[in-house]
């Protein structure tokens, strides 16, 4: 088990590698080792996990979100002392090899979400609440939630991971006020929503595939 | 797991009380296969015999069966006891979890609910498994199991030929034991056994006792321990504690520094063996009847205390004892026992004290009309007061236990019925015996064990209690009753883990044991010729 | 990998708005205040209704209406013609123009609230994202001022403005995306004028549309990008 | 409770010079000893079911752990479920997993499995306490925070901020020392190779310091 999944490290790893032109300073051995660190914790395939906290799928994450993210974390204007601790020590050129390598993977969702959520999901992600004031999250996140550049991707995203970041997305995200940056997007929209509206679109976002 | 000693009805052969009767003169042969050869083929025939049984068994097999568990799991230096098999013993032989029940009156059902009720109250019951099988309903199997030692003796000299055996190189199968063992209901247990043994007692001899109401009662009872186990909490700690009856003195121990229980577990039961012995060191195995209450404190402090009585004259033949083989008791002998068992990480470290008080009115020998002794006793009393001191090492590796165990028995004996009747010399003598053992136990599988001991006995000496001892033959006149030496021993169990073919339903424990003596019964002249060299098969169903 | 550079600094640029954003939309809110207050007493819109509406609104048109490159490109409201915007909505809401998104949006508007929000959003003015490449500004600065006589394409200040700041119901051009307008350019006909018995006012744009070359659509749409 | 040793007994009723009395105490003494012992230890409280005590022989009266064999109380529900099958399945292969809980757990029924992890997990856990205090804050920070330059996991993220675990993943705070110890080592060693990623993976980064820290962070955790 073991041997294979470190065969397949090293392959995306030399696919990854050929394609950032830019990687400079990240030996290619401490860069997969780096990887598996991720894997440790994001799951093999990158699929995410449910720990004691839901640990959030980065399979077919944008880079520039993920890049965005992991800076989040060093600046701490997104704060999560576990994270702050993985990245903080992590070159800009090792930061852009790791969101690149998610980029490729794309595992099959964990699921598990309450399956009769999933229609009322859909309608809040593709027409949003109009008289709640709810955005269409289609129209930052795209319709199939797949995401652009700094916008995520949310399909296949664990249930218990979207709910948890929507309910108290205040509470880890733009925590320096005098650096707002892209979260404060999402505070309009997390604070009109619903907890019953969080968890249909949650369910929903976590089928896609 | 019979301690040999007394395995051979009037004198058990490791030490004797009272040496008025020659050993040789009681033994008969059950079987006797004269040859080496004979040995092969009656340990093929017993193993055949097993395996044709279908599935395996080890440990006491119906403990195996009960459990499901391996012999590792209970036994280090089997039937030495692992700090798990001293646990199986003070919970009364009733834990079980194996594919067998064999409790006689189960309360199952109504427990079983009850763990379900509080599982459905507790648990929310969203994912409550589909009611399975209940355990209750697997197959019952009757808690008997049976043992057989086949061994093969041989001493440095030859003993005094004595019919049915050759002086040297015999082959016994003695003793063969049947055992009761396992749980009667939830609460109660036991571990009884019955020995049929090949050195019965009674005989044509002038002054033996007359067997007349069973000519040959070779059986006998043996180690009987019956015991009410229950668990509690005192404060915040975790109480075990239960009532245990049993026929002999620190039969219901659980550590194996006391003399029920002690190395060496199967002796020659025809090979010599030092005469004195301490009235706590098997001397009245089997002949008392006892009950008393234990309790195990946070598996930390064990206190025991438990009062015992000498059957009358008459129940004894019925057991299959000789009525004459132990003296009576004035009455209640008190037996007491106090043990710490510090335990951290893989380390148990055990140290305790225990003993007995008795005051025993001697045989006076008297005989009838036609020779055979009658039961008479002396009006006064023997007071024999025991002290011991025990302690035990145990740690536990990955697939090894190391065992190291000292015991330290102190008698005093204040004979005033021996002295004023001519038994004895002195008024008050001494007795201490010394025991200091180490055992290496390898492999979780099958087991390799070698152990080995440095035994000690010293006590003041008697001119008339130890008359017939080889140190009052003149010109040695020293009388006394000192025997030291080693015992060493290597033993192999094959089939000690569940992947045995014949696991749980037999056993086999071959050994070869070698007891040297530096002096034996107070000299040391022609001690070696004692030394015995014990090749066993110990055989277990 | 160019395009991603662009989009790299672009990025930067963007975070530095929301702070921009932040300000002048408080100042928008207090000019509503002020402009309700001034008299223009039409059936009342809470000020809190119209404050989240105008909330949600820029959710998506970015937090001063100057539009946002999501997973769309967003077009920037600030300093749209209220009549222009208001025709939008409606058409939405008819289904005129399809967008699935706005459709949800508009149909619950009440027209009272449509007022508010595009008057509100008329006040807005923040700089361009902008982005588009300099070089093509020139040539699309020819064809706004004077149009391509070889495929009868009229110039786009005659309606637009000359500064595209457009009036009444023809759009304001200034300022908006640059991809946005490449892609309406496009698919004009995809998107507007859906429903063939109500044909609208889009109608109009459908030739130009149709008559535009690639290339002379980027060159406008980046020389229009940069207009204040 | 003094060391009564026989002479002591004997002498200390002689000095009272109640010998007559002697008779009668030491009959009635039996029935004394055993009214105390049922009275003074009252019942476990709850329907001792024999299913439970097969398990609470090794695991301590109160399933508190009795190393080597693993405290159960307040262990996580489907994580004690998950082991009892993988012990039946023998997928978990560790050496005393092999000697000790393959044969218990080779005649257990799933209901009475469930039953039971239900009835442990509501049992109120202490900690075993038996660590070593001077590795307990380097043993916290490997846990809080893990350690990013050997690539090692937080454990916090899936064990919780008090180790108390969440569905299948087991609740580590208050184990005893050397189950902790012996358990991550293995994984080193590759047991239990066959269970889900990632702790395989984890634990085998782990040198015997950072073990040592661990485990005795973890034994004192309440």
């Amino acid at each position: 088990m073991k041997f294979i999944r470190a065969t397949s490290q090293f392959v995306i790893v030399t696919v990854v590698f050929s394609a950032t032109a830019r990687a400079d300073a990240v030996s290619k051995q401490n860069f997969a080792a780096k990887i598996g660190y991720c894997q440790d914790c994001h799951g093999v395939s990158g699929q995410g996990y449910r720990g004691f906290y839901p640990i959030p799928r980065l399979a077919g994450q944008q880079t520039e979100y993920l890049e965005n993210q992991l800076r989040a974390f060093v600046e701490h204007r997104r704060t999560n002392n576990v994270m702050f601790n993985v990245a903080h020590n992590l070159s800009p050129a090792m930061i852009r090899a790791l969101a690149t390598n998610f980029r490729h993977f794309n595992p099959r969702p964990l699921g598990g979400a309450p399956k009769n959520l999933v229609t009322a999901g859909k309608k809040i992600f593709e027409d949003g609440v109009p008289d709640a004031n709810i955005v269409a999250c289609a129209a930052c996140h795209g319709p199939d939630a797949v995401g652009k550049n700094e916008f995520p991707r949310l399909a296949g995203q664990i249930y218990p991971y979207v709910v948890k970041t929507l309910t108290n997305w205040t509470s880890e995200r733009g925590q320096i006020p005098g650096k707002p940056d892209t979260s404060a997007v999402m505070q309009p929209v997390v604070h009109s929503l619903t907890k019953s509206q969080i968890e249909a679109v949650a369910a929903y976002v976590s089928y896609l595939q | 797991m019979e301690r040999r000693q007394w395995g051979a009805g009037l004198l058990h052969t490791r030490s004797g009380r009272s040496s008025r009767f020659d050993r040789a003169e009681f033994q008969r042969k059950w079987f006797v296969v004269p040859s080496f050869f004979g040995l092969i083929l009656s340990v093929s025939i017993i193993t055949a015999l097993t395996v044709g049984l279908g599935q395996s068994a080890q440990a006491l097999p119906s403990f195996a069966r009960q459990t499901g568990q391996p012999c590792g799991t209970c036994h280090t230096d089997f039937p030495g006891l692992t700090p798990f098999g001293r646990l199986f013993k003070l919970n009364g032989y009733t834990t079980g979890g194996g594919k067998f029940r064999t409790t006689l009156f189960p309360s199952q059902d109504d427990a079983t609910n009850a763990l379900a009720a509080y599982a459905k109250k507790f648990g929310g019951g969203q994912d409550s498994a589909k009611p399975g099988q209940s355990d209750t309903s697997n197959i019952w199997v009757p808690p008997i199991s049976m043992m057989a030692i086949v061994g093969y003796t041989h001493t440095q000299a030859d003993q005094p030929a004595s019919s049915p055996y050759k002086p040297n190189n015999n082959v016994v199968v003695a003793p063969l034991s049947f055992f009761y063992g396992g749980a009667i209901t939830d609460q109660v247990g036991a571990f009884a056994q019955v020995t049929y043994n090949n050195a019965a007692f009674g005989g044509s001899a002038p002054g033996a006792f007359n067997p007349d109401p069973c000519a040959n009662c070779e059986w006998s009872w043996d180690n009987i321990d019956v015991r009410y186990a229950n668990t509690g909490r005192l404060g915040n700690m975790d109480v075990i504690y239960g009532i245990s009856a049993n026929n002999n003195p620190t039969v219901q121990d659980p550590w194996n520094t006391t003399p029920a229980w002690g190395f060496p577990y199967a002796g020659s039961t025809i090979a010599p063996g030092p005469a004195a012995a301490t009235l706590i060191d098997g001397t009245y195995a089997a002949y008392v009847g006892g009950v008393g209450g234990y309790a195990f404190i946070n598996n930390l402090v064990y206190l025991e205390l438990t009062g015992y009585r000498t059957l009358n004259f008459k129940t004894l033949p019925k057991l299959g004892l000789d009525p004459l083989g132990a003296a009576p008791f004035q009455n209640l002998a008190p037996y007491w026992r106090v043990a710490i068992e510090p335990h951290w990480g893989n380390h148990w470290l055990e140290f305790g004290a225990f003993g007995i008080a008795a005051s025993v009115h001697p045989f006076t020998g008297a005989t009838d009309v036609n020779g055979f002794a009658i039961n008479q006793t002396f009006p006064q009393t023997d007071r024999f007061t025991d002290v011991a001191f025990d302690s035990q090492y145990q740690y536990q590796g990955p697939n090894y236990w190391i065992t190291f165990r000292g015991t330290y028995i102190h008698e005093n004996q204040k004979l005033n019925a021996s002295f004023n009747n001519g038994l004895s010399a002195n008024p008050t003598n001494t007795l201490n015996t010394l025991k200091a053992y180490g055992s290496f136990a390898y492999g979780n599988d099958n087991r390799i064990v070698f152990s080995g001991q440095y035994f000690e006995t010293r006590g003041s000496s008697d001119p008339t209690l130890y008359a017939a001892l080889n140190s009052c033959q003149p010109p040695d006149t020293t009388c006394n009753p000192n025997s030291n030496g080693y015992i060493a021993e290597i033993a192999y169990i094959p089939f000690s883990s569940s992947s045995a073919p014949v696991w749980p339903w037999a056993n086999v424990r071959v050994a070869l044991q070698y007891t040297y003596y530096n002096k034996f019964d107070g000299t040391s002249l022609n001690a070696h010729s004692n030394n015995t060299l014990f090749l066993h098969a110990w055989l277990a169903m | 990998m160019a395009g991603r550079g662009r989009q790299h600094t672009q990025n930067s640029a963007r975070r530095g708005l929301p702070i921009v954003g932040l300000q002048l939309a408080s100042q928008a809110a207090i000019l509503t205040i002020a402009f309700t207050t001034a008299g223009r007493a039409e059936d009342a819109v809470s000020k809190h209704d119209l404050q989240a509406k105008m909330t949600y609104c820029k959710t998506c048109h970015g937090s001063s209406g100057q539009g946002l490159r999501a997973y769309y490109s967003i077009p920037r409201l600030a300093g749209q013609q209220p009549e222009y915007l208001t025709n939008q909505l409606r058409a939405f809401a008819e289904r005129r123009r399809t967008n699935n998104i706005m459709f949800n949006v508009a149909h619950v508007l009440t027209p009272a609230m449509q007022k508010a929000l595009v008057t509100d959003f008329h006040e807005l003015n923040p700089r361009p994202l902008g982005g588009a490449p300099k070089d093509l500004v020139e040539a699309g600065k020819k064809i706004y001022e004077e149009g391509i006589s070889g495929a009868d394409i009229p110039p786009c200040a005659s309606c637009h403005g000359p500064d595209a700041k457009g009036n009444e119901q023809f759009p304001r051009l200034a300022g908006q995306l640059h991809d946005y307008i490449f892609s309406k350019l496009k698919n004009w006909t995809k998107e507007r004028g859906q429903n063939p018995k109500e044909p609208d006012i889009s109608a109009m744009m459908e030739p130009i549309a149709h008559g535009l070359t690639e290339p002379q659509i980027k060159a406008v749409a980046a020389y229009v990008s940069y207009l204040e | 409770m003094s060391v009564i040793c026989s002479e002591t007994f004997q002498r200390s009723f002689e000095v009272k010079g109640v010998k007559a009395r002697i008779m009668k105490l030491t009959r009635s003494r039996l029935a004394i000893l055993v009214i105390s012992f049922a009275a003074v230890f009252p019942r476990a409280g709850h329907a001792e079911s024999l299913a439970i005590r097969n398990c609470t022989w090794c695991h301590g009266v109160s399933a508190q752990g009795y190393n080597p064999a693993p405290g159960l109380a307040g262990q996580r529900r489907e994580y004690i479920q998950s082991q009892l099958r993988n012990f039946s399945e023998h997928t978990r292969d560790n050496p005393f997993s092999q000697l000790y809980m393959w044969g218990a757990t080779a005649n257990l029924s799933p209901a009475t499995a469930h039953d039971l992890a239900i009835y442990f997990s509501t049992l109120p856990p202490q900690a075993a306490d038996d660590g070593y205090r001077a590795l307990e804050e380097k043993g916290k920070a490997i846990y809080q925070l893990g350690m990013p330059d050997a690539n090692t996991a937080a454990c916090v993220v899936c064990h919780g901020p008090n180790a108390e675990g969440v569905g299948e993943i087991p609740r580590l705070g208050g184990l005893a020392y050397t189950y902790l110890k012996r358990r991550l080592e293995q994984w080193g060693q590759g047991y239990h190779a066959t269970a889900k990623p990632p702790m395989p993976g984890i634990a085998s980064k782990l040198s015997v310091e950072q073990i040592e820290a661990l485990a005795s962070y973890l034994s004192f955790v309440k």
